[in-house]
């Protein structure tokens, strides 16, 4: 009951945050209204029991990524970027190719039913087994032990980001 | 228990979303703001597996999918300083040369 | 990253990341720049790469003024240029006058001169450094400098009856004899006073956050200095020892023992070491003159009516702040021909362009408060 | 349906009363804290502070907030409404939601979250909206100066706050804040004699992330004015002065949680200090006692009759902190007493900024940028390795606790001391090119 709640209230704020980041004329009230969406995709996540996702994704994409955005939206606010046209001239065609694709996915779930041995996806999913061990430290062991060379590998990622940013903020190179 | 399926829809409305806002805006940041509405609707079905098949791989897999939005944000917010030095815009379809 | 780079500045215009050139309003109406004074500065990023002091706010013609008084009329002006320290102001117009008259004050005004000067050199430093330390961020100093700038004001409101613009001194030697305890007062302060300078530097000397803020920045270099006509302590922390007490002695000062601190650097972090120690020596000033106050009269025979022979007079004095000359021309009349003032915050305030080069904006607060300017006494 | 409302209701009514609690206390207690750094700045700069307003201004925060709340509403013309609206609730929401997940007591929390530490830290990196929207939203230049400064501060600082914590969690092994006590009450030691640099750095790093001074270059005040908050007033401004002051009381939760043994007594498990349970009702009696000791001297009727409520107050907190003495209620005790502890040692971390605040100059910008990346990052990062170094000495090698701190708090001391004076270095040979 709580969870059927929750999960209707953040999966229409998330989709009427992420409508509204793509319409808002003002970048700063996108990067607000996809600060809501992200938020309440940590709410899905928890009711997913996924607490660590939810606290990641609050710290990293909420309180980093977003401030990045945020920033760099200050940095280069604009006034006349307020009164241009915003949408681009393949707006109706990519629009309707957009939605084309929204009917060919959903008609992808719907048509799952019928090809599932026992509609397996429209069932309430597996209880998650119940461990001794939270989430936290669960996923801390996959992620130094199955997962360490993707983990490894990100961290470079994250570095050749990091230098890439800071040569393309450079003022002179 | 919420079927799976429904946080499918959500993550598919949410991905169709940020399609339209990558074809769709002119404003660079609004671009990249749209690619991140993706790679969240991709973490929201990765999460969503993750619960079906009471594995937690799905998490971990949506844990890389935000380092590499990081990665992603940061470069690109970088490129979009330079370019912005340069042109004065932030228009994607002024971007219209390969050098400058 | 280098965004960060452009943020800390004080725009007017917007930094814009392309741009690399913006210019960037300060003042009037800014609470560091001690008044209202406006400073235009040209950055690069957050970096000063010039700058125009705009002045003439607080511009109230008293040399002006000068022509249209009789000489002992125009005295109380004078306190309102310096008006954080109208008794150097006063004596300096005073001696001027004097000079012009040819006349001289007797031993016990000279004396009772010397030791108010001193003392209100010891309150505007004590100002200074409380509104210096304030601009870098230091809440609590001045609180302790004004506590005992009080106790100076005290002293000046039992002598005069005024505690900001004393008008204590007339052309010829004093209006007021000393009143009773008035070597004990000044005792007392300068024996608790002591202790009080140490107080301050444990509070900021070795303070690392203090001295970041202050070393290397606003350097000027003894030449420079020199070149740009300025005086007072920025001329001594330049490592120039020049002193007027001690090179044109005036007052009292040459039967009295004191030293002239003298900085290495030229940056605010000396200057800020060369007014404590200036505070000191001006303590110990008083403690020798307080000691022996020659009895006699207070004035001078000078008459009611001031008729100076006509001609011309330079006459200069080491205020807090710097050399403050007075260039007073006669032309035989009750009133001044012409009365030019040196003024020591205008001609220091020239130094600011050479110091803030190259620094970065949030300097500028550093640099405006090491200078010790008034602005009442840079616009007249 | 009504059932299972009723159920829910039933379930949650604990958390949904010290919800209340806490929604209504919260101001107050922030209200203080405000009048506690006035009468502490004051103490500190031979003044008197507040005076007026009740017997030494004890209602002070009372009359700011009445006159804040009717104060004109004034809202730029040219800001952006909604966000200028949105930002300081945005800020104080993030400061209150925090509480949620901090145990003032045994029992005596709103939501023991096993993720209870992130949930904080997460909550508290969304309070830098409140900051950057508002001074965006203000539309003026030193708004958006010190809301760009501030950000870049936070999230710099943010780094090594969160790897302080870090190494607080090496060693508790646990998340949830309760068990994070637990862990320190059962091991004896609080964390802060075993990770002292990580509660150094956290110390530091919350200054910063609190945005008070030597750190508080976002509101400097000799440079920009107020900062992002130039263009607020009214009840907005006292909106984000709350959320600052929530925040510094929620950093200093955390710290005593973390490092300081949250809701233990000093000693705890030692019964020769057991006499240290008297000291809750004595140093309230004290209090008490003093305030009843003023009553004669205030002037005026009215003021003596504030006195004496507030006597009455201390009393009526007294009185339980004594009661649970008695044998027999040791559950009781541990409650009440752990929420006396608790306050008491956030009020001495709070007191430690107060301090601060009044003896520091303010840093320069770039310097304060240089003390977060070049001192606290790296010593931080040293400092997780060097406890987690101990912890498997300790576990895995089967040293001895105090040995493989020692060892690793030296290796740390070192790079400490190293990497002040490659800092040293750096800072003479740029005054020598200044030069």
């Amino acid at each position: 009951m709580t969870n059927e709640i929750l999960f209707y209230f953040f999966a229409g704020l998330a989709v009427l945050g992420g409508v509204l980041v793509v319409t808002m004329r003002n970048a700063v009230h996108s990067a607000v209204f996809l600060i809501t969406t992200l938020l309440a995709t940590a709410g899905l996540y928890l009711t997913l029991n996924a607490e660590f996702l939810f606290v990641v994704q609050i710290i990293l994409y909420v309180g980093g990524i977003m401030v990045l955005f945020v920033f760099v939206i200050m940095l280069v606010n604009l006034d006349v970027a307020l009164h241009q046209v915003q949408f681009n001239r393949q707006t109706w065609v990519a629009g309707l190719l957009s939605f084309a694709l929204l009917a060919e996915l959903l008609a992808a779930v719907a048509l799952a039913r019928s090809y599932g041995e026992e509609n397996w996806l429209f069932a309430a999913p597996h209880v998650p087994t119940v461990t001794a061990e939270g989430n936290t430290e669960q996923i801390g062991r996959l992620l130094f032990q199955n997962y360490v060379i993707p983990f490894e590998i990100a961290s470079i990622l994250l570095l050749v980001a990091l230098v890439g940013a800071v040569v393309m903020g450079k003022k002179r190179i | 228990m919420i079927p799976t399926s429904h946080y499918l829809v959500v993550s598919l409305l949410l991905f169709t979303t940020g399609v339209i806002g990558v074809l769709t805006r002119r404003n660079v940041i609004i671009v990249l703001m749209s690619i991140e509405l993706i790679l969240n609707a991709v973490n929201i079905n990765l999460v969503a597996f993750s619960q079906h098949l009471a594995s937690l791989d799905g998490q971990v897999f949506a844990i890389f999918v935000i380092t590499d939005a990081a990665a992603e944000a940061a470069v690109g917010l970088g490129i979009i300083i330079a370019f912005f030095r340069n042109r004065q815009t932030l228009l994607a379809d002024e971007m219209d040369l390969l050098r400058w | 990253m280098d965004e960060t780079e452009n943020t800390a500045a004080l725009p007017v215009e917007m930094p814009i990341p392309g741009a690399d050139e913006i210019v960037l309003n300060m003042g009037p109406q800014h609470p560091s720049t001690h008044g209202v004074l406006r400073v235009k500065l040209k950055l690069d990023g957050e970096r000063i790469e010039g700058s125009e002091c705009i002045i003439g706010y607080l511009h109230r013609g008293v040399e002006k003024i000068a022509e249209h008084r009789s000489y002992q009329q125009f005295a109380p002006y004078v306190d309102r240029m310096d008006y954080v320290a109208a008794v150097s102001n006063g004596l300096g117009y005073c001696e001027a006058v004097e000079k012009l008259l040819g006349a001289e004050a007797p031993p016990r005004a000279k004396v009772v001169r010397t030791i108010l000067t001193e003392l209100q050199r010891i309150a505007s430093h004590l100002l200074w450094l409380g509104t210096h330390a304030l601009d870098i961020g230091a809440l609590t100093p001045v609180f302790y400098c004004l506590r005992e700038r009080e106790e100076v004001l005290k002293i000046f409101e039992k002598y005069c009856g005024a505690r900001l613009t004393t008008n204590a001194f007339r052309i010829g030697g004093l209006q007021y004899e000393t009143y009773d305890g008035f070597e004990h007062d000044v005792k007392r302060f300068c024996d608790d006073f002591e202790k009080k300078v140490e107080e301050y530097e444990q509070l900021l000397t070795g303070n690392r956050i203090w001295v970041g803020r202050t070393k290397g920045i606003g350097i000027l270099t003894g030449e420079q200095a020199i070149a740009l006509g300025v005086t007072g302590p920025p001329l001594r922390a330049s490592g120039v020892k020049w002193d007027i007490r001690k090179a044109m002695p005036y007052a009292a000062y040459e039967q009295y023992q004191f030293e002239i601190p003298t900085g290495q650097n030229g940056d605010t972090y000396d200057r800020y070491l060369v007014r404590m120690e200036e505070m000191r020596q001006s303590r110990r000033i008083c403690l020798q003159a307080i000691e022996n106050i020659p009895t006699g009269p207070i004035m001078a025979k000078v008459g009611k009516v001031l008729k100076p022979p006509p001609g011309e007079v330079y006459h200069s004095i080491e205020a807090p702040k710097g050399e403050i000359g007075y260039y007073v021309v006669s032309d035989g009349t009750v009133q001044p021909y012409r009365v030019r003032v040196r003024p020591p915050s205008f001609i220091n305030l020239q130094a600011f362009d050479t110091m803030a080069r190259g620094h970065l904006v949030a300097d500028v607060v550093a640099i405006i408060g090491t200078l010790d300017i008034v602005l009442g006494e840079v616009d007249r | 349906m009504i059932q299972e409302a009723y159920f829910l209701l039933s379930k949650y009514i604990w958390q949904i009363v010290d919800g209340l609690v806490i929604v209504a206390i919260f101001p107050l207690l922030a209200g203080y804290v405000v009048l506690l750094e006035r009468k502490v700045m004051a103490d500190m700069q031979a003044r008197l502070g507040p005076m007026r307003v009740g017997p030494h201004g004890l209602l002070q925060p009372l009359a700011d907030a009445v006159k804040l709340m009717i104060k004109e509403d004034i809202i730029p013309e040219s800001a952006d409404r909604a966000i200028f609206w949105l930002a300081p609730v945005l800020s104080v929401f993030a400061g209150m939601l925090s509480f949620a997940a901090i145990p003032v007591g045994p029992g005596f929390l709103i939501a023991d979250m096993n993720i209870g530490l992130l949930f904080i830290f997460a909550v508290s990196s969304m309070g830098i909206f409140g900051i950057v929207l508002g001074g965006w939203a203000s539309n003026s230049h030193y708004s958006l100066m010190g809301a760009l400064r501030s950000s870049a501060q936070l999230v710099s600082y943010e780094v090594a706050v969160g790897m302080a914590m870090v190494s607080g969690l090496l060693l508790a092994g646990t998340l949830s804040m309760k068990d994070i006590v637990e862990y320190q009450a059962h091991s004896g030691f609080w964390l802060v004699f075993v990770a002292p640099v990580g509660f150094v750095i956290y110390l530091i790093g919350s200054v910063a992330e609190t945005n008070r001074a030597p750190f508080d270059l976002p509101e400097a005040e000799s440079e920009l004015v107020a900062g992002y908050m130039t263009e607020y007033s009214g009840f907005r401004w006292a909106l984000y002065f709350l959320a600052e002051y929530s925040n510094m009381v929620v950093v200093g939760s955390v710290a005593t949680t973390l490092f300081l043994g949250g809701w233990l007594r000093p000693f705890a498990g030692t019964h020769a200090m057991d006499f240290l349970d008297f000291a809750p009702p004595l140093v309230m009696l004290g209090v008490t006692g003093y305030c009843v000791y003023r009553i004669p001297k205030q002037t005026g009727w009215d003021q003596k009759f504030i006195m004496a409520i507030f006597a009455g107050i201390c009393f009526v907190v007294t009185v339980p902190l004594a009661v649970v003495l008695a044998p027999g209620l040791a559950a009781w005790k541990a409650g009440v007493h752990g929420a006396f502890w608790f306050i008491a040692k956030v009020m001495g971390y709070v007191y430690v900024f107060l301090w601060a605040r009044f003896t520091f100059p303010r840093y320069r910008f770039d310097q304060l940028m240089q003390v977060g990346w070049h001192y606290l990052i790296p010593l931080s990062i040293v400092n997780v390795m060097g406890v987690a170094t101990a912890v498997v000495l300790h576990r895995e090698a089967g040293w001895n606790p105090v040995v493989s701190i020692g060892v690793t708090l030296v290796v740390t001391m070192l790079a400490a001391l190293w990497l002040v004076r490659a800092g040293e270095r750096r800072e003479q040979t740029a005054l020598k090119s200044a030069a």
